[in-house]
C-alpha cells in the first residue's frame, strides 16, 4: 500500500459523504414525484445525474489535488464537486434552486460552480475539456504548478471536443488530466456500440507527450495511484495524461430512466463489487483504523450532508426579479 | 388522405407513427441518433422502430453530432433519406456547421444539382426546470439561416402529417417537436399532448400556418407552447368579451405572412408570443412583417412577449417568470384593447 | 481620453494597436487564434503583436475552434483576459457550443460569481466573391442569443475604442469587424477603411448607437458597410431635398433602441439596411421595436433591406444582386417619401 | 514496379492536367488584380486556393477509384476534382461563376459539386470527412463495395470532425478513406506548431479497425500502393484507412498570401523534387513508354484544359434572378 493513511482515510470519508448526498438526492429528487412522476416537480426538479457507484473516480484524483487546481465536470457532477471540496451547504442549496445556492438558484444540479476551489460543470457532453485546458493554459502562464482535471464519460470521448483539447494540450504540454469515467453506457448505448477502442487512454497514443493509463474494477487504491503519476507528470511540465477508470453507474441515466435498454440482474451484481465497502475494509485490514474511527467518519460525512440538505431546505427562494439579473455584469 | 377511425394519440407516438408509415413506403428512410434505438428516443420519436425495422435502419449513434448529421448529410447527397435526431436543440453548437453551412447551403451551392432529402429532428422548449442548456426553442437560430425548412408542429395531428411531408421533402427539414407536446410518462401531462390522429398516412404541407381559433378583436400569433397558451389565454379573454383570433405559425420557414396579415387586417391589432428569446426572434420578424405590409391596418402598437434576453433560470418560479404564459398573453391583450 | 495629434490609420491597424495598448496595460490580456502570430491575423488584426510581446502572449493554435475558444473561456474563468479569434464569423458551427452554452451563459449561471472578461473578434461580411461560407454576417445569430454583447463598428476610430471597451469589460464580448473595412492591401480600397485615429489610449462605449447624420425627413438605420452605403445614399438624396438622418448602430447587443426611436419621432420614416439575412434578422429586431414603442410616429411602413434569404452566391453579379447597396437604399427612401 | 502500366500513364497525364490546369488558373486568378491586387476584381474573384505540387496524393489514390465512388475534398480541390474525373468544361466554368458552371455559378471554386462522378468539396476545414462517412454509410447500408475518400489538409486533423468521423467509421468498419494531404503548413502555421503527433496516420492507433499508412516524399507511386491496400480494405468489409502522404505546397496558402511565414527558399527546393518530372522519368525508365507517347498524353492534357478555360470564357453569366432560385426545391 502507497497510499499514506490519511489520504485514505480521506478518501473514504469523502466517498461516504458523496454516497449519503447521492442516497438523499434521491430521496429527495423523488418528492413530489409520485404516485405520478414528473420531472418538473417537487423540490428539485428537473433532470437528475446521480453518480452512486461512482466515487473511486473522484476521489482517487482529488486526494492529489488543492483548491488552486481545477475542475472541470460534466451532467454527472455531484461525486466531483464533493471530492473537490466545493461548498456543500451552497451546493446542496442551489440544486434546490435556492437564492443561499451557488449560482442563487440559476444554475441547478447541472451548472454548479465554485470559483473558490475552481469547480465548475456543465450539461453538454465533451464541453468542459476545453474549459480545463484554459486553465492548464493559465497555470502555464502564469508560471505555477496547479493542474486541470477534466472529467468526463466514457461517452464524452467520441465529442471532437476530446481530440482537439488533447492535440492542444499534448502540443503545448499542458498539465491537464482527462479522467474517464467508464461506467459502460452514455445514457442507453453501451461502450461497445459507441466506441472504437478498447479503452479511452489507449488513445494517448495519437498525441505526443501524452500518457494514458487504465483503472479496473473501480479501484479506489489504483486511481489513487494513476492519479498520483498523472499529476505529478502534469506539475512538472512533462504533459496531459487520459485516466480511464472502469466504474459502475447504480442508477439510469437520469431518475426517471426506464432502463429497458440494460439486463435487470446487471445492478445487484455491480453493487455487490461496491468500492465503498471494500475500502472500508482495506482501511481496517491494510491501514488499522480502528472500526470506532471509521465510525467517527461516518458520523462527520453524514452530518455534513444533513446539514447542507437542512440548509437548502431552509434557505429562501430567490426573488423573481434576480431571474433579470446577472447578464451583463 | 385515408384515415380509417377516430384516435387519440399523443404528440411522439403520432411522430413515430408518422416515421414508420414513411420507413415502409420507401426504404430510403432510415434513422440515426443518440438513443433512437432501444430506447426509443429520450422523447419518444422513434418508440418502436427498432423492433419494426431493426439496427440497421435505425441506428444508435456515439455521441459525435458533427459526424453523425454529417453523415446524414453524405448519405441523402447519395439519395438515402436519412432523420437525424439531435437530442436536445441545445445542443445545436457542437454541430452547427454541419447544418448550415452544409444541410442548408448544398442545395443552392450546388445550383439544385444535390438534394439533401434530410429530416434533422429535435427536441425543443423548457418549463420543467431543465436550465439554461436544456429549455431553449431556439427557434430564430435556426429560421434565420437559409435553405432549410424549419417546422415546429403543435399538435398530435400536425405532428404526424408535417413529419410525413418533412420525410417526402426534398429539401433538407428542421423539425422541431416540443417535449411538453410529446405526451411523456415523465412531465407535467397536459391535455394539449394528447390528440385526434388519423391512422394510416396522410400529409400536412409545410410551410402553412393555421388559425386555430377566429376572433375579430385581435390576433394572437405563437407555436408550439405558446400557441396553446394563446388558446388558454383566449377563452379567458372570451369571459370579457374579447375575441381573439389565434394562429398557430407551424411553419418559421417559410414564414406564412399572408395568414398573419390577413388576419391583422380584420382585428387590427397584433399580439405576438414566443418562448424563444425576445430580441432578434420570432416576435420580431412577425412585427416587422406587419409594420412593413399592414402598417396602416394596425389601430394599436404592436406587442410582444417572449423570454427577455436572458438564459432560462433553473429555480421553477425564475423559470416561470421568464417564460410566456396564458396569463401574460391575457393580461398584454387586455392592455392592448385598452389603448 | 488622451490623444495626441490627428493620423490617418486602417481598421486593422487600429484594432491593433487598441490590443496593443491593453496588452501593454494588463499582463492578463493575450491573443489567441488562427495565425494571429507571424501571420498578424488573415485581417490584420494582430499585426505586430507577436513581435512586441512574443509568443507566449500572441498564440497560433490548431485548427480547432472549440478547443480554443474552449479554452479562452477556462483561461477568462481563472481571471486572464484572453483575446480569441474566430478567423471568419462563417466558422462559429464548429463552435457554437462554446460560445453562447458556455461564454455566454456562464455569468448568468454562475449566479454573477464566475466573470468571464473575454472578447472573441471575428471577420464578417461579404462582396467579394467569396461565396455562401465565407460571406456572412451573422449578426442576428449571434445577437439572439442572450449573455454576450455583440458590437460590429464602423470605423477606424471606433474600431480602436470600443475594442479597448470590450477588452476592459467584464463581460463576454462578441466583436465583429468587417472584412472590408479593415483596409487589407488585397481588398478593393474602400475610403471607409481608413480614419482618423488618434495616438494613445481612449475608449469607446460599447452598446451605443450613433446618429452620424442628421436629417429630418427619414431614419436609415445600418452598421459597417450598410452605415456606409446608408452616408452615400444620403448625399444623394440630398440633391433631391431629402434629408436623411443616419444611424450606426454599432452595437447589436445590448441594442440601442432610444437612439432609434428618438429619430423616429422626428423623421416619422424608417429604412432599415441590413448585410445580413432578412428574416429574424436586424432589420426585423429593429422594425419591431419601432412598431412596439413609436408606433404613432410612423407616417409610412417600415422599409427593410437586407440579404433575400437565400445564402451568398458566387459570382459578382449574383452577389451584389443580393446584397444592399446605396443605390438601393436610395431607390428604396424616393418610394417611401412619395408614399 | 507493382503500377500497372495504363494505371501509370493515366497518372501522369492527369496530374499533368492538374498541373496545366493550375498553372492556368494562377494565371486567369492574376487577371485584372495588377497593378493593385484586389482579391474582388478579375474574372475569377474570391479566394484561390491553388494544389500546384500536391498531384500525387489525388492520383495516386483515384487511380483505383470509379464514378460509383465517393470523393470529398476540402478548400483545395482542384487536383481531387480533376482526378476523380468531374467534368472539366463545368468546373472551370464553375470557378469563372458562369450560368454553364457545375453549379451555374453560385458555388464557385470552394463549392464544386459533380454528382455524376460523386464529388463534392467546401471551405469549411474537415467538414468535409463526415460527408464522406455518410457516402461509406449509404454504400454499406445498400451492400455495394463502393468506397467514400475524404482528403483533407494536415491541418484539418486536428479538427474534431476528424475524430468523430474515425470512431464512427471504425466502429461500423465503413469503407472510408481519410487522405491528409500533409503540405507541411494550414496557412501560416507548421504542422509542427499545430500538431502533437509525428504523422497523422498514426493516429490510426486510437480506433479499431483503421489502418494508417505513411507516404514520403510526394511520391505517386507509394502513394498508388497504399492506396491499393487501402481501397482493398474499405471494398472488402475491413474498415477504414488513414493516409497521410508528404506533400509541398509551391504557392501561397491563397492566392496573394504575403508567405511572411515561411523562408523564401524553401520553394524553389521543394520545386526541385518535383512529382510530376519524376514520373515522367519513371515512365521513360521504368516503364518504357516511348517519349513521344508522354508528348501525346501532355498534349492531351493540355487541350483538355484549354478547352475548358475557353468552354468557360465563352459561357453566359448567369441571369441576376437565378440567384434567388434553388433555395427550396
Ligand atoms: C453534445 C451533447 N450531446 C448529447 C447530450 C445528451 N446527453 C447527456 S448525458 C449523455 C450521455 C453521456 O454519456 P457518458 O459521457 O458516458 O456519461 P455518463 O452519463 O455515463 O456519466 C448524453 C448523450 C448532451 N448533453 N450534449
Ligand atoms: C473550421 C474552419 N476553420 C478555419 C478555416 C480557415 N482555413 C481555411 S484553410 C485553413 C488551413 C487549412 O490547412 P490544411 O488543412 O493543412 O490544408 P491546406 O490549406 O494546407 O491545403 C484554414 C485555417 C476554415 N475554413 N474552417
Ligand atoms: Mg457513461
Ligand atoms: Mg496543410
Amino acid at each position: 500500500m502507497t497510499i499514506p493513511v490519511e489520504k485514505a482515510k480521506w478518501m473514504y470519508e469523502t466517498m461516504a459523504k458523496i454516497r449519503y448526498f447521492e442516497d438523499e438526492m434521491e430521496k429527495a429528487y423523488g418528492e413530489g414525484k409520485s404516485p405520478v412522476f414528473n420531472i418538473g416537480a417537487g423540490p428539485v426538479p428537473g433532470e437528475m445525474h446521480l453518480a452512486t457507484g461512482q466515487e473511486p473516480a473522484a476521489v482517487g484524483i482529488c486526494a492529489h489535488l488543492t483548491a488552486e487546481d481545477t475542475v472541470t465536470s460534466p451532467h454527472r457532477p455531484h461525486h466531483h464537486a464533493i471530492a473537490k471540496n466545493v461548498d456543500l451547504n451552497k451546493m446542496t442549496a442551489e440544486i434546490f434552486g435556492k437564492a443561499t445556492g451557488l449560482s442563487k438558484g440559476k444554475g441547478g444540479h447541472m451548472h454548479l460552480f465554485d470559483p473558490a476551489v475552481k469547480f465548475s460543470c456543465g450539461g453538454i457532453v465533451g464541453a468542459g475539456i476545453p474549459h480545463a485546458v484554459g486553465a492548464a493554459l493559465a497555470a502555464q502562464m502564469k508560471n505555477k504548478d496547479w493542474v486541470a482535471v477534466a472529467f468526463i464519460g466514457e461517452g464524452a470521448a467520441n465529442q471532437g471536443s476530446f481530440h482537439e483539447s488533447l492535440n492542444m494540450a499534448g502540443l503545448w504540454k499542458l498539465p491537464l488530466i482527462i479522467v474517464v469515467e467508464n461506467n459502460e453506457y452514455g445514457i442507453s448505448v453501451s461502450k461497445k456500440a459507441s466506441t472504437a477502442i478498447e479503452s479511452n487512454d489507449k488513445r494517448a497514443a495519437a498525441y505526443s507527450n501524452v500518457a494514458g493509463a487504465y483503472v479496473k474494477d473501480n479501484d479506489p487504491e489504483e486511481m489513487y495511484r494513476v492519479s498520483e503519476e498523472a499529476v505529478r507528470r502534469a506539475r512538472s511540465g512533462e504533459g496531459p495524461t487520459i485516466i480511464e477508470i472502469e466504474t459502475y453507474r447504480y442508477l439510469g441515466h437520469f431518475q426517471g430512466d426506464p432502463e429497458l435498454y440494460r439486463e435487470q440482474s446487471e445492478v445487484p451484481s455491480l453493487r455487490e463489487k461496491d468500492p465503498i465497502l471494500k475500502w472500508k475494509n482495506e482501511l481496517i485490514e491494510k491501514f488499522s483504523v480502528p472500526v470506532q474511527e471509521i465510525q467517527e467518519m461516518e458520523n462527520r460525512a453524514r452530518q455534513a450532508v444533513d446539514d447542507a440538505y437542512r440548509f437548502a431546505r431552509e434557505s429562501e427562494e430567490p426573488v423573481l426579479s434576480s431571474a433579470l439579473e446577472d447578464v451583463f455584469i | 388522405m385515408t384515415t380509417t377511425k377516430q384516435r387519440m394519440l399523443t404528440g411522439n407516438k403520432a411522430m413515430a407513427e408518422a416515421i414508420a408509415i414513411e420507413m415502409e413506403r420507401n426504404p430510403d428512410v432510415f434513422v440515426l441518433g443518440e438513443d433512437v434505438g432501444k430506447y426509443g428516443g429520450i422523447f419518444g420519436s422513434t418508440q418502436g422502430l427498432i423492433d419494426r425495422f431493426g439496427e440497421k435502419r435505425v441506428i444508435d449513434t456515439p455521441i459525435s453530432e458533427t459526424a453523425f448529421i454529417g453523415a446524414a448529410i453524405g448519405a441523402a447527397a447519395e439519395g438515402m433519406r436519412p432523420i437525424v435526431e439531435l437530442m436536445f436543440v441545445d445542443f445545436f453548437g457542437v454541430c452547427m456547421d454541419q447544418i448550415y453551412n452544409h444541410m442548408a447551403k448544398i442545395p443552392y451551392m450546388s445550383g439544385g444539382n444535390v438534394k439533401l432529402p434530410m429530416v434533422l429532428m429535435t427536441a425543443v422548449g423548457g418549463g420543467y426546470s431543465d436550465a439554461a442548456q436544456h429549455s431553449q426553442t431556439l427557434y430564430a437560430t435556426f429560421a434565420h439561416l437559409p435553405g432549410m425548412k424549419v417546422v415546429a408542429p403543435s399538435t398530435p395531428y400536425d405532428l404526424k402529417g408535417m413529419m410525413a411531408s418533412a420525410i417526402r421533402d426534398d429539401n433538407p427539414v428542421v423539425f422541431m417537436f416540443h417535449k411538453s407536446l410529446q405526451g411523456l410518462g415523465w412531465m407535467d401531462p397536459l391535455d394539449a399532448a394528447v390528440g385526434e390522429v388519423p391512422e394510416g398516412e396522410y400529409t400536412v404541407p409545410l410551410g402553412k400556418a393555421k388559425v386555430v381559433r377566429e376572433g375579430k378583436d385581435v390576433t394572437i400569433v405563437g407555436l408550439q407552447m405558446t400557441m396553446h397558451y394563446a388558446l388558454e389565454a383566449a377563452a379567458k379573454l372570451q369571459e370579457e368579451g374579447i375575441e381573439a383570433e389565434v394562429i398557430d405559425l407551424r411553419s418559421l420557414a417559410p414564414l406564412d405572412r399572408d395568414t398573419i396579415i390577413e388576419s391583422v387586417k380584420k382585428t387590427h391589432r397584433l399580439v405576438v408570443v414566443d418562448e424563444d428569446y425576445l430580441s432578434y426572434g420570432m416576435t420580431a420578424e412577425v412585427s416587422a412583417s406587419v409594420a412593413e405590409s399592414a402598417l396602416y391596418e394596425l389601430e394599436a402598437p404592436i406587442r410582444r412577449i417572449a423570454i427577455p434576453d436572458v438564459p432560462i433560470p433553473y429555480n421553477r418560479k425564475l423559470e416561470q417568470y421568464v417564460l410566456p404564459g396564458a396569463q401574460r398573453i391575457y393580461d398584454e391583450v387586455i392592455q392592448l384593447m385598452n389603448e
